[in-house]
């Protein structure tokens, strides 16, 4: 198994939620972060004092799921998430040895 | 002669109708999404500001000035207040001209303010300031003079006793047409918006309730029984119009919410608000009966049916509310406290009030709709798109218009 | 005759009660944990609504209707405010006898609303709406009668200026019952609830006190040196009670807080209530003194080692601080200010004052004891459980009782 | 002999200029990150509590106590408010003292408040209450008598209609010097500190605004035509400071934002407080005009090259603003309106009130820099450091200061 | 060493945490998370507008702990977050390279 | 590639960031999340109530990079957020299979 972690631009959750539980994806956990990156960040100005603020306010997106279907996540949620600018975030795939769940104490791809 | 009970009166109401209109940002400000506060809540304050500065430099004159001839416009006496001292006292009333014009001009900072419900999440700061200042001085102050000021509505017989035509119906239709020069927010009709803080929209019912007494207690211009009546049926329609809202949700959706009986306790007030002096306070139950299930039903049903997108349901509970009043008070209005002998509600039989009403209503309907395509249909020609870029509108307005953020320090990062 | 500047006063002191029970809705409201926040809010804003309406409907007649020679209630001739008009003078006032309509409807909405403070957390919305109706009809408007309406407790020379038995008594022990009927909380002893907001506490705080000076001031029911003496016993009162609560935070927990300086400050109003008019400043100074040890006493070991859920502490601050009001009342009542020959307090010489204290709290005790048994049992009996199951409380009553949830785009996730 | 208008009048306003006190706790409060949140508003509350205690126990003895010929101090015969009653009358009003007492007595809790925005987020709070009590005692209540109680600066014939000298030059220029002996904060310079919560500093600007037409308006005394001209310029220059901010940083840096424009009518409300009852309201107009640009520049540039840390810019604020407000009645005091013959604006013709506006600012100064300085260096010598330790600092004085965080629950992690 | 990741109920923090802190668990680290999964959302109603709210507030507890330790915590996770209903949430079984004690500079197992 | 996931105490961010962005660390996720541990919490009273808090706010920070780097970026951040006092804070770090830049595509290397 897999988990997805995709770090996206928030006014993409929505579009991507969807999209993804459309393509028999069963279950994610999102979660709201700041972001550091390429994109550049942008000036607040509080009481006229310039405030430089490089942290941006991303969304990550955690799914777990099965090595086959990682490929296809990837494309859906590049297709979904990207705008071309800097700052469309990143999606990091690594490996899950075990998952459970815990309302009937399954294990492995019958947990996800 | 100045009377310091009056006076008293009239000045402390005057603040309290003023603190309605950052009651409004908050109101608003917990409506909309997290990365749209500041602006949803700025464009009250810029209000306050802007239209506050107006008031004095010319709204005034424009509403109250001249000789009270005038069928559209006062006069252009009165800019900058000229020739008002201290002692100059309001005829008609026993209050120091000047306590008038600051309880005048705070109706036109909420009056102006509401406006904003409509579009916020997507109008351009820039372009609703310059909305502020044409609409203030072609819309409000002349029908602030037609209504209060001896202009044609008033001649007419129509009643309005704190601010039915001039401040609910003229807000919430502009509101309207205003939402659809603008056009619909992203995802309008797909998506859901979420309110980001809903104990700020109970905080803002709060401060505008509070500020509402004053507002229809403080139109009988003295501190007398008809302030205390007015401050009764605008009390008795306010708890009806929360019964009924938690009355008409329980049925409807099995449950009522708090962000609903704000929404109930609004329109009550909306309706009692032309007719509070006029009606009996039985009346004023029967209309935060009427009320609540039609402004229910706009909302929920007809916005959607229709498609336009009012965000903040300034025509919704404004407009609609702002009319149902004018209505009412055409049904209710009690002979023993009627302005004039015979111009009685309907259902004392005599309907000569009921077509002044009417009439009333219509003028202002006219007027606002004209004017604020005109002057909404003139910016765009001139000054370019009323809205923000779609990239904007996503990041949320407050970055792209303020380069602000509403709770920087929020998450304990530091 | 009615006097301009007593009926300002006493109109814009109703506006200013008014805005307490909004506030007592952030004050619970921040205490409470975030799932809980609308549902805790909506309990008072509920009250304006419901036990606003019945007010007008029945409740200014059963407490201050009739000939004033009822011992327990007043009468039915006023139901809905019949015959009363704007020229209707209050009897022995110089007010319209709608705005004291209004002044006394905002007591009882502050009262009712205190009592949500007890159950918070875990009763059931509905079954508090019943609640407070019958509460209102039952306890509220005869009690209103018996202190200030010339019924018995009156009779007997007790002094409340502006409500230790009616308002905070009565509140409080019911709180106290009611919360021992219902239950207490999942996890009560063993899970520590964490506030979700102190900064809303702070600002219920500030509008509970704010209007506490129009409620005390008020009072006197005219705007003379009376309410102004009310006014700085107010003031000096909760400012005692801040600087208790600080000194005492200080020597039991070593650091003061700012929801304790909070509560300080709400014992301190508390406590003065009952005598604001009758006692000297400096005897106010020294009530806030007294009060806040015993409060502090009262919520952090009696409480836990008798063990009932009173959530917010509306018996540990109203009930406690209520009786102690009362009996420092009996203490206190300087000659010069009593309201007979005769009737002054104990360090005065006299002690039928203080015998009529405690008489009338005696009263109250009885009567709230029992009505709210006798109401909550009946509602248990006939409605089923006065709260919500295991798992709506376990995830919140917002979500649960409500479909509603407080801030639900401040994460940002759009 | 007491008028019912008047009376009530000010007790009202006497509320209204409470509720500041805690409006600047969420003015402060939402501008401070979120681990100093609590001990910043609570700095605020405690001065309700403490300064408003002293003023009742010596603070208004000492202002306005004694034959009132003293040029520093009142007397000592008010300790306690003794031999007050509910029938005194004001000397020279038409209110009784006690009313009196209450309204200066607010003036006190808003000036110290103020205070505090210059040192927050690393002043130890126990320090703080030690200079309060102080500052109360040797600066405030002195200077109160002398511009108001009849001594020095009033014999000047400066003016100072609502508290330029007394409330913002004092408050401000403290402020200033206490940050100087306190030190900036952790990373002055280097970090940026964000606001945590906007809204709450538009809500405080909303409840600051509010209180202040009832400062101002108060000021009179007296429910009358000149009360109603100082509410409309005070409403004038605060919308004015709106425009202005809005237009400064239109060209400054861009875009307005909402913080700005709240500041903006801050300066707008302090510069027109010495003279909101001289000046005319063209000249309220142009005071606004004038004051912006000056605190911006102080507040954004001059505070970077001088480098001390005034958090929340008190002295910017407040301090400049005041100073500012002094010197344009010196400008702009208008015949019709002037205390005594001959004391008008230099614009029209005459220096004199000029020269004493400046000499009373320069008394003002130099009693606030002397004594602040004295109490200051004292406390520190006795008491050690006036700030926290670096790790309370890192963590906040939330918890470092009162074992208290502002949300607990607010992730909803229960 | 293992990461374990668990997926639970919010009103279920409380006691998981004291349960883990019993059976020498030394450490955690919990994070507020919006879940989507087989459990049903629920409507909410804003002025009488249906709005369906599919993302669910969930709590993350992440704990690094050694390989043997595994299974006793997926045990007790079970135990305590179980209701039965859907929603129980899950647990994700991941490997840690490395972890490193800040405070003293300590690798590995001394580290957690 | 790997993760490492630095969990530190919250007035350390700005530092690490910066230190961190210097020395050509492209990117980073930052996250507030609590943390319970050696560090003994702390008491907050309510009213007069003790209540004890064993949670206490921390900030994750997550940054993939390339292997070689990983030893640089836990002695930058022992150096920076160490203060020795317990609640300094762990480095865990895990292996990441893959890495997609949404904005481009690009995988890997290329695309932290
Ligand atoms: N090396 C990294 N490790 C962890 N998160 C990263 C890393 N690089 C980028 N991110 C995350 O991805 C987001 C987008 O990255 P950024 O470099 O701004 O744009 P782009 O991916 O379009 O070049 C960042 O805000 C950050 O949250
Ligand atoms: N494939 C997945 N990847 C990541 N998180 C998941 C996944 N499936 C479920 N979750 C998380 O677990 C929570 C509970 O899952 P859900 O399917 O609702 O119930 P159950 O596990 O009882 O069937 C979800 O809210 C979500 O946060
Ligand atoms: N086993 C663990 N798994 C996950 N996170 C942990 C673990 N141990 C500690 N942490 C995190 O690291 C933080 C600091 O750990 P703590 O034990 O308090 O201090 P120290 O690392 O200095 O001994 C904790 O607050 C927690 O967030």
């Amino acid at each position: 198994m897999k988990k997805v972690e995709a770090i996206i631009r928030p006014e993409k959750l929505e579009d991507l939620k969807d999209a993804l539980l459309k393509v028999s994806v069963h279950g994610m956990t999102i979660n709201e972060v700041m972001g550091c990156g390429n994109q550049h960040g942008y000036t607040e100005y509080h009481r006229g004092s310039e405030v430089i603020i490089n942290t941006l306010p991303k969304v990550k997106v955690e799914i777990v799921m099965v090595d086959e279907k990682v490929e296809g996540a990837i494309a859906l949620i590049e297709e979904i998430a990207r705008t071309g600018n800097p700052g469309d975030g990143k999606i990091f795939i690594s490996t899950i040895d075990e998952a459970v769940r815990i309302r009937t104490g399954e294990r492995g791809m019958e947990a996800i | 002669m100045i009377d310091t009970g009056d006076t008293a009166f009239i000045i402390i109401c005057t603040a309290m109708v003023f603190i309605m209109t950052p009651g409004l940002a908050f109101f608003y400000g917990g409506m909309v999404r997290r990365k749209n506060v500041l602006n949803t809540m700025f464009m009250s304050l810029m209000v306050c500001g802007v239209a506050g500065l107006l008031w004095i430099v010319f709204g005034y004159s424009i509403a109250f000035g001249g000789s009270g001839e005038g069928a559209v416009i006062g006069g252009f006496d009165r800019l900058f207040l000229n020739g008002l001292t201290p002692d100059t006292v309001r005829d008609g009333t026993t209050l120091p001209e000047l306590a008038y014009v600051g309880f005048q001009g705070m109706f036109a900072l909420i009056t102006i303010a509401i406006i904003s419900g409509s579009v916020v999440e997507r109008m351009r700061f820039s372009r609703f300031v310059i909305f502020v200042i044409c609409w203030m001085a072609l819309v409000y102050a002349p029908l602030a003079h037609m209504v209060w000021g001896g202009g044609i509505i008033a001649q007419l017989g129509a009643l309005d006793f704190a601010g039915g035509d001039v401040v609910h119906i003229s807000s919430g239709v502009t509101g309207l047409v205003l939402c659809l020069l603008v056009g619909a927010r992203r995802g309008h009709g797909l998506l859901s918006y979420h309110p980001h803080n809903i104990p700020f929209v109970l905080l803002g019912t709060a401060l505008l309730w509070f500020g509402w007494f004053a507002f229809n207690a403080g139109s009988a211009l003295a501190a007398n029984g008809l302030a205390a009546h007015a401050f009764i049926t605008t009390f008795a329609a306010s708890a009806t119009g929360i019964c009924m809202w938690m009355l008409v949700e329980r049925i409807a959706t099995g449950k009522p919410t708090l962000m609903g009986a704000c929404t109930g306790c609004l329109a009550g007030l909306v309706v009692i608000t032309p007719g509070a002096g006029f009606v009996s306070v039985w009346a004023a139950v029967v209309e935060g009966i009427i009320v609540v299930p039609i402004v229910y039903f706009c909302i929920t049903k007809l916005k959607k049916r229709i498609g336009y997108d009012d965000a903040l349901d300034a025509f919704g509970c404004h407009g609609i509310g702002g009319i149902v009043g004018g209505i009412c008070t055409g049904l209710f209005t009690t002979p023993e406290l009627a302005a004039q002998e015979g111009m009685v509600g309907l259902i004392y039989g005599n309907g000569s009030l009921m077509l002044a009403q009417l009439e009333g209503i219509g003028i202002t309907l006219v007027l606002v709709v004209v004017a604020t395509l005109v002057i909404g249909g003139l910016i765009k020609l001139i000054g370019g798109d009323l809205r923000v870029g779609t990239k904007e509108e996503a990041n949320g307005l407050d970055r792209g218009e303020h380069n602000e953020s509403a709770y920087p320090a929020f998450q304990g990062l530091d």
